[in-house]
């Protein structure tokens, strides 16, 4: 029951959330959203049983990445930006396309359920919770051992990432 | 519905009942933490402080915290409402919230997570936010450019001080806070005392983390008037106030735990000086006992109240530190005696903090930004894996411990001379190139 | 010597309209750390100086227009309003311009009771800078130190002539008061009392490693600059250029006295901290000296009541704290000055503000305007 | 024990209101903004599933995406900036460079 | 000063000693060679003070005085020169630039305007005051009241 209410006000928070981020007008504030839908994400992994991701989440989406977006914001904040037409011309076929978009995978959710083989696909989980905690060992043994050369090509893309962001952002090299 | 609502209410009271005395203490320690800074400014700087209200100035926190309340709250005309509004709070917010991992003492803590210490870390990320927002919404110069330092100041030493966590909860092997004091109480070092390069930086960082001079960029009054606090007054500007404290009680309280023992006496373990168990209710006596002296010496009957109304209180406060102090190792007692043990070692490590600010200058912009990149992050990965290397070599290679840590400390710490000496070399050549 | 490398930047800068990376910031008139009125503009690229212009003018109280319209005598009171942290120095200046236009000379005993409450006045106008210099640069506690010493200075400010800040303490031809009982009693214990107080401000800053970050390098003037914008006082001498009216041309009692003249080499912000800080010292050495041996004697040449110069012109400056402060007064043989014109030391070396600061940082302009020690008063007179 | 599917519906919504973003807006900042709300809506499915079968295999994938979307915003906003150094607009429809 | 008399011949007027000061009195047109030579031959390095003094009743009514100091020679020389209401004077800000802000007072407090001069604007009055108060015709209880009234909305209160 508990869980049940925290799962619907963290899903709604992050669903309203995202929509304000698309539909504010003003960078900043749309940033705010998307800090707030980005915190409400963060509990919905708490209700998964994710407690390090959740803080992953919140520092490295909430305290880095959202930091640097609102970083730029703020250095390339025109106010002539503001009074521009903040929408492109193909509001109408896009919004049409992304809802075909949702209605079809909400219909496949909902075959997936009635019919019999979905009904393996998406039960509630039988695993009881305890044995799945998002357990901060278990992802760190899990990183380090099966996936650790996954986890090395990631840290050399962050490190181009972050020469590449340098070389970008700097006036003369 | 109900019984549901009983369960949590049965299972939890004691949980709740913490969070509320820590929830109340804190904000208040935050504003005594003021007047402690005003009095040992004043006593630095060869005055008194503030003397007027209350004896001895003790009630001037609350006469502050009134007069910023019933204070006219200014909203500048170009400023985001919407935004102008949320920033003090969401800083704020992100200072409370990090009070609920924090363990006073064995037993007396809101939440014992298994990832306290990366809680602490992320919410006090989020910290940040209220200040960059804030100096955006003001719609001012001086406020966007301390928006900018300040952010630019809290990514860079976050990584040092996240790298400075890391060398001591390698050590402690847990990221529950509860459990690293554990882990402190059985090995019976304090981890200071295992990874003391860790700690200075964490100190450093720490002292950066929360903007507090000689890092106090974002709001430095010669140079950007308030920073990002410029266009605040009143009750918002209190909030932001309050939160610069209440991190520095936040830092203050990571620090213990993870380095100093958290809610441990000194030489807790040691039965020779068991006789420190004597300490907190004699201490608290002798605060006492020196009120009481003070008392006829106040002018006029009103201060002579509040003074015994102090007296009354440190009496209260003496009276359960005695009362448990036939066994001060389990249950409520201990409770009691770390929650002294605690704020003591928070507020010496907040002393420091405030001996900083009145001894140093105010470092610049870039050469801040050159104490963090240049000495401070090389300096905290090298110690990461020097405390690395001593576990290995005590673990794996069953090396004794002492020989193990003394060997890489000693590698560390030329590895930071070697630092300093290129770093002044460095400067060196930028003078005579600037020359 | 060389034609300055380049002498536009004792012009006033043209601000153009900023790109994308400039900002034009405005500092002032209302800011912590423009020591009173001054307003800078400057045109930044992300947080460095690109160029600066001062605005000045806000205190402006026509000075020199008023002296036309008093006597002699009652503009003497004026010019301690100038430079309001220095009235001492200032109403030497004019009192002993006013003596030379008369032909005058005080006598003896004057001469060195001037020069001691000059220099303490100095020491007390270094303090302050110091104090608030450090304050800029973000150390909180010396400022109360400094006070405290310099409160000390006042107090003899105070017993000799009874004000302590616009002291109006010389009259054209001496002295008016004699010093009171205890006056060489008073000077001596502040004297050996600074010694170690100076001390101790040196262990607070000197050796400081932020203190000397924060200064070093910071604002430099070399010598050929500093001569070409008429920078005088401390940060012409921390510019090595060692020179020193007190005795290139000596006035009061100077001449009888031993003191060395500090110089720098760097010519930056904290070579002028040295430089100012040895000074101190110098002033303090100067006192002693001449509190050994007060000459008796009147302390008032015949001047008479009603002052009338004989027609003609004079220009006499002798060195202030913050520099050379000249007085060039014309006289029509009546009783009011027929102009009084004042060479302000701080309006000029403020001129030297842009030189300094381009290619700095945001921070170091308040290092740079402390460390120039400018009063606004005299500024903008 | 709430249901796997619950998930998968925030999930589809977050998805679609990103889309939506991408499709809709001017401004490369918001775009970018809601890129993140795609891979924010991809990692709760992730994590959902995870639980599902009982491994901890999808919080580490999750982790990864993360890695990544740091990389792209930190890529991104570089090439924002010098962007807007040069041609002073942050409109994805003016950013033409290519037929200039 | 003999010197100066014999290279500028006609255009150094008069020169004397006055209480032991030296005086030359020069021509407008001539007075930048004039400085240029004080500068560079006479080592008069130090451009001390730039001034002004009103004299209504005489032909060219301003009198622009500069007081020199010489380092090497520790001798200070002052020299004048006269120019009329309007009349444009020589800027010698390309000789001592520390000409740049006196030569803006002179503006602003005299209405003398210097050639060469390229901020030439006030300095201490706001740009838009009007009339330039250390003229002797100026008198000390005026003041631009327009202006006053103007910018800092009260009346003036003389």
């Amino acid at each position: 029951m508990t869980n049940l209410i925290l799962f619907y006000f963290f899903a709604g928070l992050a669903v309203l959330g995202g929509v304000l981020v698309v539909t504010m007008r003003n960078a900043v504030h749309s940033a705010v959203f998307l800090i707030t839908s980005l915190l409400a994400t963060a509990g919905l992994y708490l209700t998964l049983n994710a407690e390090f991701l959740f803080v992953v989440q919140i520092i490295l989406y909430v305290g880095g990445i959202m930091v640097l977006f609102v970083f730029v914001i703020m250095l390339v904040n025109l106010d002539v930006a503001l009074h521009q037409v903040q929408f492109n011309r193909q509001t109408w076929v896009a919004g049409l396309l992304s809802f075909a978009l949702l209605a079809e995978l909400l219909a496949a959710l909902a075959l997936a359920r009635s019919s019999s083989t979905g009904m393996q696909l998406l039960p509630a989980p039988h695993v009881p919770a305890a044995s799945v905690q998002g357990n901060t060992e278990q992802i760190g043994t899990l990183l380090f051992q099966n996936y650790v050369i996954p986890f090395e090509i990631a840290s050399i893309l962050l490190l181009v990432a972050l020469v590449g962001a340098v070389v970008m952002g700097k006036k003369r090299i | 519905m109900l019984q549901e609502a009983y369960f949590i209410l049965s299972n939890y009271i004691w949980q709740i009942v913490d969070g509320l005395v820590i929830v109340a203490i804190f904000p208040l320690l935050a504003g005594y933490v003021v007047l402690l800074e005003r009095k040992v400014m004043a006593d630095m700087q060869a005055r008194l402080g503030p003397m007027r209200v209350g004896p001895h100035g003790l009630l001037q926190p609350l006469a502050d915290a009134v007069k910023l309340m019933i204070k006219e709250d200014i909203i500048p005309e170009s400023a985001d409402r919407a935004i102008f509004w949320l920033a003090p709070v969401l800083s704020v917010f992100a200072g409370m919230l990090s009070f609920a991992a924090i363990p006073v003492g064995p037993g007396f803590l809101i939440a014992d997570m298994n990832i306290g210490l990366l809680f602490i870390f992320a919410v006090s990320s989020m910290g940040i936010f209220g200040i960059v927002l804030g100096g955006w919404a003001s719609n001012s110069h001086y406020s966007l450019m301390g928006a900018l330092r300040s952010s630019a100041q809290l990514v860079s030493y976050e990584v040092a001080v996240g790298m400075a966590m890391v060398s001591g909860l390698l050590l402690a092997g847990t990221l529950s806070m509860k459990d690293i004091v554990g882990y402190q109480a059985h090995s019976g070092f304090w981890l200071v005392f295992v990874a003391p390069v860790g700690f200075v930086i964490y100190l450093v960082g720490s002292v950066a983390e929360t903007n507090r001079a000689p890092f106090d960029l974002p709001e430095a009054e010669s140079e950007l008037v308030a920073g990002y606090m410029t266009e605040y007054s009143g009750f918002r500007w209190a909030l932001y106030f309050l939160a610069e404290y209440s991190n520095m009680v936040v830092v203050g309280s990571v620090a213990t735990t993870l380095f100093l023992g958290g809610w441990l006496r000194p030489f807790a373990g040691t039965p020779a000086f068991h006789f420190l168990d004597y300490a907190p209710p004699l201490v608290m006596l002798g605060v006492t006992g020196y009120c009481v002296y003070r008392i006829p010496k106040q002018t006029g009957w009103d201060q002579k109240f509040i003074m015994a109304i102090f007296t009354g209180i440190c009496f209260v406060i003496t009276v359960p530190l005695a009362a448990a102090l036939p066994h001060p190792v389990a249950g409520w007692q201990a409770g009691v005696h770390g929650a002294f043990w605690f704020i003591a070692k928070v507020m010496a490590y907040v002393y420091v903090f405030l001996w900083a600010r009145f001894t140093f200058p105010r470092y610049r912009f870039d050469q801040l930004m050159q104490l963090g990149w240049h000495y401070l992050i090389p300096l905290s990965i090298v110690n990461v894996m020097g405390v690395a290397t001593a576990i290995v070599l005590h673990r794996e290679a069953g090396w004794n411990p002492v020989v193990s840590i003394g060997v890489t400390l000693v590698v560390t710490v030329l590895a930071a001379l070697w630092l300093v000496r290129a770093g002044e070399r460095r400067e060196q050549a930028t003078l005579k190139s600037a020359a | 010597m060389d034609e300055p490398q380049n002498p536009a930047t004792a012009l006033p800068v043209e601000m153009p309209i900023p790109g994308a990376d400039e900002i034009v910031l405005n500092m002032g008139p209302q800011h912590p750390s423009t020591h009173g009125v001054l307003r800078v503009k400057l045109k930044l690229d992300g947080e460095r100086i690109e160029a600066s212009e001062c605005i000045i003018g806000y205190l402006h109280r026509g000075v020199e227009k008023i002296a036309e319209h008093r006597s002699y005598q009652q503009f003497a009171p004026y010019v301690d309003r100038m430079d309001y942290v220095a009235a001492v120095s200032n109403g030497l200046g004019y009192c002993e311009a006013v003596e030379k236009l008369l032909g005058a000379e005080a006598p003896p005993r004057a001469k060195v009771v001037r020069t001691i409450l000059t220099e303490l006045q100095r020491i007390a106008s270094h303090l302050l800078w110091l104090g608030t210099h450090a304050l800029d640069i973000g150390a909180l506690t010396p400022v109360f130190y400094c006070l405290r010493e310099r409160e000390e200075v006042l107090k003899i400010f105070e017993k000799y002539c009874g004000a302590r800040l616009t002291t109006h303490a010389f009259r054209i031809g001496g002295l008016q008061y004699e010093t009171y009982d205890g006056f060489e009693h008073d000077v001596k214990r502040f004297c050996d009392d600074f010694e170690k107080k100076v001390e101790e401000y040196e262990q607070l800053l000197t050796g400081n490693r932020i203190w000397v970050g924060r200064t070093k390098g910071i604002g430099i003037l070399t010598g050929e600059q500093a001569i070409a914008l008429g920078v005088t006082g401390p940060p012409l001498r921390a510019s090595g250029v060692k020179w020193d009216i007190r005795k290139a041309m000596p006035y009061a009692a100077y001449d009888q006295y031993q003191f060395d003249i500090p110089s720098g080499q760097n010519g930056d912000t904290y070579d002028r901290y040295l430089v100012r800080m040895e000074e101190m010292r110098q002033s303090r050495r100067i006192c002693l000296q001449a509190i050994e041996n007060i000459p008796t004697g009147p302390i008032m040449a015949k001047v008479g009541k009603v002052l009338k110069p004989p027609p003609g012109e004079v220009y006499h400056a002798i060195e202030a704290p913050k520099g050379e402060i000249g007085y060039y007064v014309v006289s029509d043989g009546t009783v009011q000055p027929y102009r009084v014109r004042v060479r302000p030391p701080s309006f000029i070396n403020l001129q030297a503000f842009d030189t300094m600061a381009r290619g700095h940082l945001v921070a170091d302009v308040v290092a740079i305007i402390g460390t120039l020690d400018i009063v606004l008063g005299e500024v903008d007179r | 024990m709430i249901p796997t599917s619950h998930y998968v519906v925030v999930s589809l919504l977050l998805f679609t209101t990103g889309v939506i973003g991408v499709l809709t807006r001017r401004n490369v900042i918001i775009i970018l903004m809601s890129i993140e709300l795609i891979l924010n809506a991809v990692n709760i499915n992730l994590v959902a599933f995870s639980r599902l079968v009982g491994s901890v295999e999808g919080q580490a994938f999750a982790i990864f995406i993360i890695t990544d979307a740091a990389a792209e915003a930190a890529v991104g906003l570089g090439i924002i900036i010098a962007f807007f150094r040069n041609r002073e607009t942050v409109l994805a429809d003016e950013m033409d460079i290519l037929k200039w | 000063m003999k010197r100066f008399k014999a290279k500028f011949g006609e255009a150094v007027r008069e020169a004397w000693l006055d209480r032991k000061q030296a005086i030359l009195v020069v021509d407008a047109a001539k007075l930048r060679s004039i400085c240029q030579f004080a500068r560079e031959q006479e080592k008069f390095d130090m451009l001390t003070d730039l001034t002004a003094v009103d004299w209504p009743k005489r032909e060219k009514r301003f009198e622009i005085v500069l007081n020199l100091y010489s380092f090497p020679k520790n001798e200070r020389l002052r020299i004048k020169t006269h120019a009329a209401d309007g009349e444009m004077v020589p800027s010698v800000i390309t000789v001592w630039p520390a000409a740049g802000w006196l030569e803006r007072e002179c503006f602003d407090m005299f209405g003398i305007r210097f050639e060469g001069h390229a901020g030439l604007k006030r300095i201490l009055l706001p740009d838009e005051w009007q009339g330039h108060p250390l003229r002797k015709d100026h008198d000390i209880l005026q003041q631009d009241e327009a202006w006053v009234h103007e910018n800092l909305g009260i009346e003036s209160g003389q």
